[in-house]
């Protein structure tokens, strides 16, 4: 099992903040592949440009990241702060 | 470099910040600070305030990294950023930078890699309310993340 | 553009300076600050205080000149320069440098610009006061004539 | 007649705040050049990179200016301000 959060218009375009999910292990790039299954909108709202980051247990790292079993994995949008 | 970072709803009180920052600043001879604040348009559309969320804990480590790395590049010995979250009507402040070192190149370049920086990595969100009612998620500019580029060639 | 320039020898206040500028910068969504103050040292020698003396009356016109030139490159709402002059003690300040625009881009340029100017342009000069009383005239370095040069190339 | 007033450290150099001066007319040049010649320390003083500018009835001028009779002369030293 896993935790996902969602962050930004990631919240309202997938008309949710988190959700937990079962998880036979995998990376950053398994996991949007999966949920990009899920629909169109899904598909659309994560899409590779809409996604700007994937943070596994709060420890940022670019790129592709491995998700073991039992991580909070936040799924960023590019981000608009300062 | 006495580094002091903090994400919050609360106002800020430039005066207070400015007055800890330099009982910590050493012998610095420069201090740039740089404030955003939530302007009243966006393009013709009269806007009443911005909604700023965040990633918390992430968020103070990412700018935490934002600010060593500054560090590692220009002599530096005080930095404050404060940057805040939630409902910010037009004309509040949003984020207040301070950078102290001993010479003012330093300082300005400094604070200029910090705003590239946060904008084009630390995880806030922003969302315009406009006086008509509606709502819209900002999009990231391809223009903050060139300013924040220009950065690498010098690395 | 709202323009104040004022030399004297009283310190300056600058929540009370970030007050007036908010109240006339319009529209502003970044405001970057420059507070350049005395160092304890130069070099190895420990320092008392600086003397700075000026020109009356051209200082001004030459400041307000340089903050015309500056407007004319970047869109300003806003421009405070407070500089003073007299003895002025380790630890106080010595200029202050606000400037406001829509965006942080021009902030920060417009408030560099000022500053290189400010030091290679306006008549001020320095006079360095050491801890055993000895005094002596601060060198104009070369290093702020080249920090000027490098906005010819832009002109 | 001319007023010359000296900045920063040709007050020192040079032992006074200001003078008082007969005058035909001419350039900046020509007055620099003048004052160079009553000694080794004026001319050291007012050495050509020790002089920033010449400022006429104060207004700034770059450059080689004319100095009208009656006028007010500032001789400035390389600025050091900021």
């Amino acid at each position: 099992m896993i935790r996902i959060l969602y962050f930004g218009f990631l919240r309202e375009a997938l008309g949710r903040d988190s959700e937990t999910l079962a998880w036979d292990g995998g990376d950053s790039d398994a996991l949007l592949a999966l949920l990009r299954e899920r629909g169109d909108n899904w598909a659309a709202a994560l899409a590779p440009d809409k996604v700007f980051r994937v943070v596994v247990d709060r420890e940022v790292r670019r790129g592709v990241v491995a998700i073991p079993d039992g991580a909070e994995v936040g799924i960023l949008p590019p981000v608009t702060g300062g | 470099m006495w580094l002091d970072i903090t994400v919050r709803e609360a106002p800020f009180v430039v005066a207070f910040e400015e007055e800890r920052l330099l009982a910590e600043a050493g012998d610095a001879g420069a201090v740039v600070t740089f404030q955003g604040r939530v302007r009243g348009h966006d393009g013709e559309l009269p806007l009443a305030a911005l909604h700023l969320e965040h990633y918390p804990g992430v968020t103070e480590d990412e700018i935490a990294r934002i600010a060593r790395d500054a560090q590692t590049r220009w002599p530096l010995t005080a930095c404050r950023v404060l940057h805040r979250v939630g409902r910010l009507a037009v004309g509040e402040g949003i984020v207040l930078l301070m950078v102290a070192s001993r010479h003012r190149a330093a300082a300005f370049a400094a604070a200029e890699y910090l705003m590239d920086y946060l904008k084009t990595e630390a995880p806030f969100w922003k969302r315009e309310e406009f006086v008509d009612g509606s709502c819209r998620w900002v999009d990231a500019k391809t223009s903050d993340d060139e300013a924040a580029r220009r950065w690498e060639a010098d690395a």
